[in-house]
């Protein structure tokens, strides 16, 4: 079983160069090890600043390789040319924490979903296409209605929907969720966490789940990865991490939890 | 009954804008007991933000307050004459804000901003306020008071800087302090530093609080009695023991059931449909009908009361008979 | 989003009035055969001239608005001198606009050296007062109305390559870019589809009402006799004409009135209908800005 | 912070090389004759303009030329000015300090002003003071400043007889040059007062103010716009509802806390701005008769003086990179942010 994702000793380091040669180094990721396995949910945890956001820019290839290897799907990425990027889009796909700034505001539903199909000439004929952005839609439990409308028509959740569809309009293996409930009511981060958990398990996806919120982590992931300045700190099976937690770090997040005190419900 | 410590009654307010004025609290109305920490729990939109602002008139322009009261200490603080009101700010009554960073003057230090405060109040000389400020900084918590008092908030830390905004709340020992979401922009280690400092200080001192927040968990550690709101009304308010073992209201169980929980794993959280409403939606019968999985079709057509048995309040039909 | 303007613009008074007044300049400068008959059929903008006598006449029944030393008639120069001033305004700007265009978008799109390079040769043109740098390139070309508006455009571009260059960076930097990025698009689709639609927009509406500035500027150097040569029907030469005439006769000192006040308020006029327009169009586009 | 500086120090000789550059590059559409009296030390060698062209090689290329009237330039001479019948260097040295003085105390106006009625406009928006602030500033920037000076001297002047055009009167200019009175800074305002002669200062101060009066409208205009909005910005930020919440008084709040902050765009717009005045001294210079280097370049590109002309805008350069440097450093003092990073 190829894993989706390696990692292998991955390390990321901001460079400013001040005037007179003056170099400002700030490093952000200092050695990450992660393996994700096919068809299994990772949780990253850790606090803001900690260089998760980082990580996955990383992945995505927004963001240059400082030293150490990252492979998607097999692919190691480091100096990939931009035509093999472009079929390792077809396997990976991200989406992105804040659903008002992740999708243009000038472009309707429509426009929205189908630029990934037009970028890969996918479903180019008209009917296919009508009908392959209706089965999206549903699949992300969106109105049909709402191809023709503008970002600014709808609300968080339902934006982070149309950002869900559109990433899974090029059939990926990898889903990259960058704290994709972060800025959603809890109403509505619930509905969003529910349609994660089941299209991960209908497509077989292996997802990167990366959030702050430990509670939301152990709902969705099967292992999970705490991180801490721009290390990983532990790496366990969700329920094993949860059962008994090794590193101090792990167990002063866990207790710094939020808990609501379960009564008869 | 001691007096209470803060009452509102039946308070209702909207925001101005180009299509008319959008109705955002509905006929709030609550007590607050001295010494108690009440918790107003709400999505955006419910409208908990703004209720908070018009206590101590902070509201922007565009709002306007249409009916209702706030009483403390039997006068009304709308009504208030602005120099009285003025008084009543940071001295009886203080608040601390979201983003720390931001309620700071970038420009001003930190020495500065306090020694101000307790200047505005009090006739005091700088040099007396000056060792007040660095007393108070070291009662929130933070270390070399002497010298942090000369440096600008960019150089604190988001929780050092909401420390510095209880350390100037609590300079003059109010009566109230209201809390608007004072952890959420906080990572959660630091949420929980917070947390037991607001609830230690808020002992010490016997003060009444309103903590304000979107998430029932951060209310849960804190909160004495918890409010819940939704699209501009409380549609449950019960002492926090009773709300989070009893949830009546089917909203109320809805929040508890939408929240992932850190202790054990669930298969599926039982979510609430739909969206919440936007500010201002004009809305017939109960707000929380169109979600509402238990909705009669009553409903729809009219706005159940609030009906009160032993110390907690619940609007729903289905609560009716009991 | 037209409509939205529109009717934001109908309930502002002050870009009303400022919207009547570029509308009254453009009738004028429209219908100028009509108005004031061309006397000169190669050069309608050449001033007729009644006779060579040397003081203004005031406003009388055959010169509506009286005329500037050696009898030219005022009138006919207000009336000509707006379609100058649209000319003159309407070519400066769309031309320095192109100019701040691509010189902006290069530099925004390519980023590092180019963009550095770019914005170093900016800055040397904002080094020198605009006004001046006009004056030295006019006086350098020789003052006829041609060299003013290279000179005009000389001066005006960097301030579009500015605009233009923040507002693309501004947008690159968003999320919704990132996001095509990720989902494939190449550098120039992204570009074209995301990024320009995006920070184009607002650039074009506010630097399309600069035509009020460009204008002013032109008749600054009139004044000083870089720009159109006298005789033209400039509005900014017709002042000039009247420099030596401010202080009237020794009896009545405000006697040449008239050949300050008119063309001077034709001026003020003009730009200020612009300069209204301008600021609604800056506060519905960016309410932000206040 | 030094490092600030330092950047802008760097940057700011390259800027004033590629005006000179730029300009240099466009008197290339001139003959040499004409570029002749760049290079030319006193008046009689007008006649003789062949052999000045050979000896500096005015038919060279351009970036050969351009280094040797550097060099020359780095000597302090920048050729000979017919239009000012002087060398460049001289007139320069003779004219500014009398556009200095002028553009100073246009700024104060600007400034003082501008800040009070932009600060005013924003505090009580949409009200009278704000809409009175709003007309003057877009009235401002609409109204030409040869109009508005053509204007002020036709009423002042003309009909009242108030405010003199030119320098100083006449009896000013005896008193200056006996040898009594003693030049210090050259600044005719500071010297007067140095020298004791309050009757040479309000003299030379009346006919300062109807030229400073014309040239600070156009500035005015900007400053308010500018201190409006920021301060409009401002006033809506968080930290501005905690000083209410403090219950400070209203005015501390929008002044020492809202004030404060909304002064930091228009202190580097100060800089900006007292480029944007040098620009104007060329009409106010020209309709007031006011002996400064504005009107000395009018004359120059009238005439095309080419000496006269670079001299000029060098010096316009010059002043450019001081204002800069000078609005970059009170920007620092006014942010911590920037003098602490």
């Amino acid at each position: 079983m190829t894993a989706a994702l390696v990692i292998e000793n991955l390390h990321k380091t901001y460079v400013r160069k001040a005037w007179l040669g003056k170099r400002v180094e700030k490093p952000v990721l200092r050695g990450i090890d992660l393996t994700l396995e096919e068809g299994k949910v990772l949780g990253l945890v850790g606090e803001s600043g900690c260089g998760k956001s980082t990580l996955c820019k990383v992945i995505l290839g927004i963001e240059p390789i400082t030293s150490g290897t990252v492979q998607v799907a097999g692919v190691n990425i480091n100096g990939l040319s931009t035509a093999k990027w472009r079929d390792l889009r077809r396997k990976m796909q991200v989406v992105y924490q804040d659903p008002y700034a992740s999708l243009d505001p000038r472009f309707t539903v429509r426009q929205l979903v189908s630029e990934p199909l037009d970028i890969h000439k996918l479903y180019m004929d008209k009917s296919a296409r009508e009908n392959y952005l209706r089965e999206l839609l549903n699949s992300v439990q969106l109105d049909v209605a709402f191809l023709d409308r503008y970002p600014h028509e709808f609300s968080g959740g339902q934006r982070q929907r149309i950002a869900i569809a559109r990433a899974l309009a090029l059939e990926p293996q990898i889903l990259i969720a960058d704290e994709p409930v972060s800025a959603l009511d809890v109403s509505v981060q619930a509905q969003i966490l529910n349609l994660l958990k089941d299209i991960a398990q209908k497509r077989q996806l292996s997802m990167l789940f990366v959030t702050h919120d430990f509670a939301v982590a152990r709902f969705l992931c099967d292992d999970i990865a705490v991180m801490h300045q721009g290390k990983i700190v532990e790496y366990a099976p969700a329920e094993e991490l949860f059962a008994q937690p090794r590193q101090a770090y792990t167990q002063k997040l866990l207790s710094a939890v939020p808990t609501v005190p379960r009564g008869a419900l | 009954m001691t007096q209470a410590a803060l009452t509102v009654q039946d308070l209702h307010l909207s925001f101005l804008t180009d299509e008319g004025a959008l109705p955002v609290l509905r006929g709030l109305s609550y007590t607050l007991s001295p010494g108690k920490i009440l918790a107003v729990v709400g999505e955006s939109g419910s409208g908990k933000t703004v209720h908070a602002l018009s206590i101590l008139n902070l509201l922007p322009p565009n709002a306007r307050v249409d009916q209702g009261k706030i009483l403390y200490q039997g006068k009304n603080l709308l009504s208030m004459k602005s120099s009285a009101l003025r008084r009543v700010r940071g001295r009886k009554i203080a608040m601390i804000f979201q983003d720390p960073q931001a309620s700071l003057n970038p420009v001003l230090t930190v020495g500065e901003q306090l020694i101000e405060t307790l200047r505005a109040h009090k006739r005091i000389s700088k040099k007396t306020a000056r060792k007040q400020a660095a007393e108070l900084l070291t009662k929130v918590g933070i270390e070399e008071a002497e010298k942090r008092l000369e440096e600008y908030p960019f150089q604190f830390s988001g929780g050092m800087c909401q420390r510095v905004m209880i350390a100037m709340a609590l300079a003059l020992s109010p009566d109230v302090l209201i809390a608007d979401e004072p952890t959420t922009a906080l990572d959660v280690t630091i949420q929980a530093q917070i947390l037991r400092l607001i609830k230690e200080l808020q002992q010490q001192s016997g003060m009444a609080a309103i903590f304000i927040t979107h998430n029932l968990a951060v209310a849960a550690q804190v909160a004495d009695e918890v409010l819940v709101l939704y699209a501009g009304q409380c549609m449950e308010q019960a002492p926090a023991s009773r709300l989070f073992s009893h949830p009546l209201h089917p909203y109320t169980q809805g929040l508890l059931g939408s929240l992932a929980s850190v202790e054990r794993k669930e298969e599926r959280l039982p979510a609430i449909t739909g969206n919440p409403p936007r500010p201002g939606e004009i809305l017939t019968g109960c707000p929380f009908a169109p979600r509402c999985s238990h909705a009669l079709k009553k409903c729809f057509e009219t706005c159940p009361p609030l009906y009160e048995k032993d110390g907690c309040k619940v609007r729903c039909f289905l609560q009716e008979g009991k | 989003m037209n409509l939205r303007i529109l009717k934001r613009i109908y309930k502002n008074k002050t870009s009303l009035c400022g919207l009547l007044l570029v509308a009254f300049f453009g009738a004028v400068a429209l219908f100028a055969p009509m108005l004031a008959p061309v006397q000169n059929e190669h050069n309608p903008y050449q001033l007729p001239q009644s006779s060579y006598q040397i003081t203004p006449q005031p406003p009388s029944a055959d010169h509506w608005f009286g005329t500037t030393e050696q009898q030219y008639d005022l009138y006919y120069g207000i009336v000509w001198g707006a379609r100058l001033a649209f000319k003159i305004g309407i070519t400066v700007t769309a031309l320095a606009f192109l100019i701040g265009l691509a010189v902006g978008g290069i530099a925004a799109y390519f980023g590092g050296k180019v963009d550095e390079t770019l914005m170093r040769l900016t800055d040397v043109v904002f080094a020198v007062p605009s006004l001046v740098l006009a004056m030295v390139i006019a006086a350098m070309l020789g003052p006829d109305l041609k060299n003013m508006m290279i000179a005009l455009t000389a001066v005006a571009w960097p301030s579009y390559a500015r605009l233009v260059r923040g507002d693309i960076l501004s947008v690159k930097q968003r999320n919704y870019v990132t996001a095509a990025r990720t989902l494939g698009a190449g550098g120039p689709r992204i570009f074209l589809r995301h990024i320009v639609p995006n920070s184009i927009y607002p650039s074009v509406v506010v630097a399309s009402l600069d035509i009020g500035y460009v204008v002013l500027t032109a008749a600054s150097l009139s004044f000083l006799g870089l720009g159109a040569q006298p005789g033209t029907a400039d509005w900014g030469q017709l002042i000039a004409m009247a420099r030596n005439w401010v202080l009237g006769t020794p009896s009545n000192s405000l006697a040449y009135w008239y050949t300050v006040v008119v063309p001077g308020g034709a001026i003020f006029l003009f730009v200020l209908g612009w300069n209204l327009l301008g600021d609604a169009f800056r506060d519905i586009l960016d309410p932000r800005q206040g | 912070m030094r490092r600030y500086i330092l950047r802008r120090l760097c940057l700011l000789p390259l800027v004033v090389l590629g005006v000179t550059f730029l300009l240099f590059f466009l008197t290339q559409r001139l003959s040499p004759e004409m570029r002749a009296s760049l290079y030319v030390k006193d008046p009689r060698q007008m006649g003789a303009l062949e052999e000045v062209i050979r000896e500096y090689g005015l038919r060279d290329n351009v970036f050969k030329q351009y280094g040797r009237w550097l060099v020359q330039v780095a000597h302090g001479d920048l050729g000979y000015s017919p239009s000012a019948n002087m060398p460049v260097a001289q007139a320069l040295k003779k004219y500014l300090p009398a556009t200095i003085q002028l553009a100073v105390v246009t700024m104060i106006l600007v400034v003082f002003f501008g800040v009070w009625f932009g600060a005013a406009s924003a505090v009580h928006k949409d009200r009278w003071q704000d809409f009175i602030a709003r007309f003057i500033s877009v009235g401002g920037f609409s109204l030409p400043i040869f109009v508005l000076g053509l204007i002020l001297l036709m009423i002042f002047y003309g009909k009242l007889g108030w405010f003199a055009p030119g320098g100083y009167s006449i009896q000013t200019d005896i008193i200056i040059h006996s040898s009594a009175f003693k030049t210090y800074t050259g600044f005719l305002l500071i010297d007067s007062l140095l020298n004791g002669d309050l009757r040479v200062f309000c003299d030379v101060f009346a006919h300062l103010v109807l030229p400073a009066v014309t040239l600070c409208i156009g500035s005015f205009a900007l400053m308010v716009r500018v201190m409006r909005s920021s301060m409009l910005e401002e006033l809506n930020k968080d930290y501005v509802r905690t000083a209410r919440a403090k219950g400070l008084r209203e005015y501390r709040v929008i002044y020492k806390h809202a004030g404060k902050n909304a002064i930091i765009p228009v202190i580097t717009l100060a800089g900006i701005q007292f480029i944007r005045l040098l620009g104007g001294t060329v009409i106010v210079e020209t309709i007031f008769d006011y002996p400064g280097i504005g009107r000395f370049g009018v004359l120059a590109a009238q005439q095309l003086d080419i000496a006269g002309i670079l001299g000029f805008s060098l010096m316009v350069a010059v002043l450019f990179v001081i204002g800069n440097l000078f609005s970059d450093i009170l920007y620092m003092a006014a942010d911590p942010r920037i003098r602490l990073e």
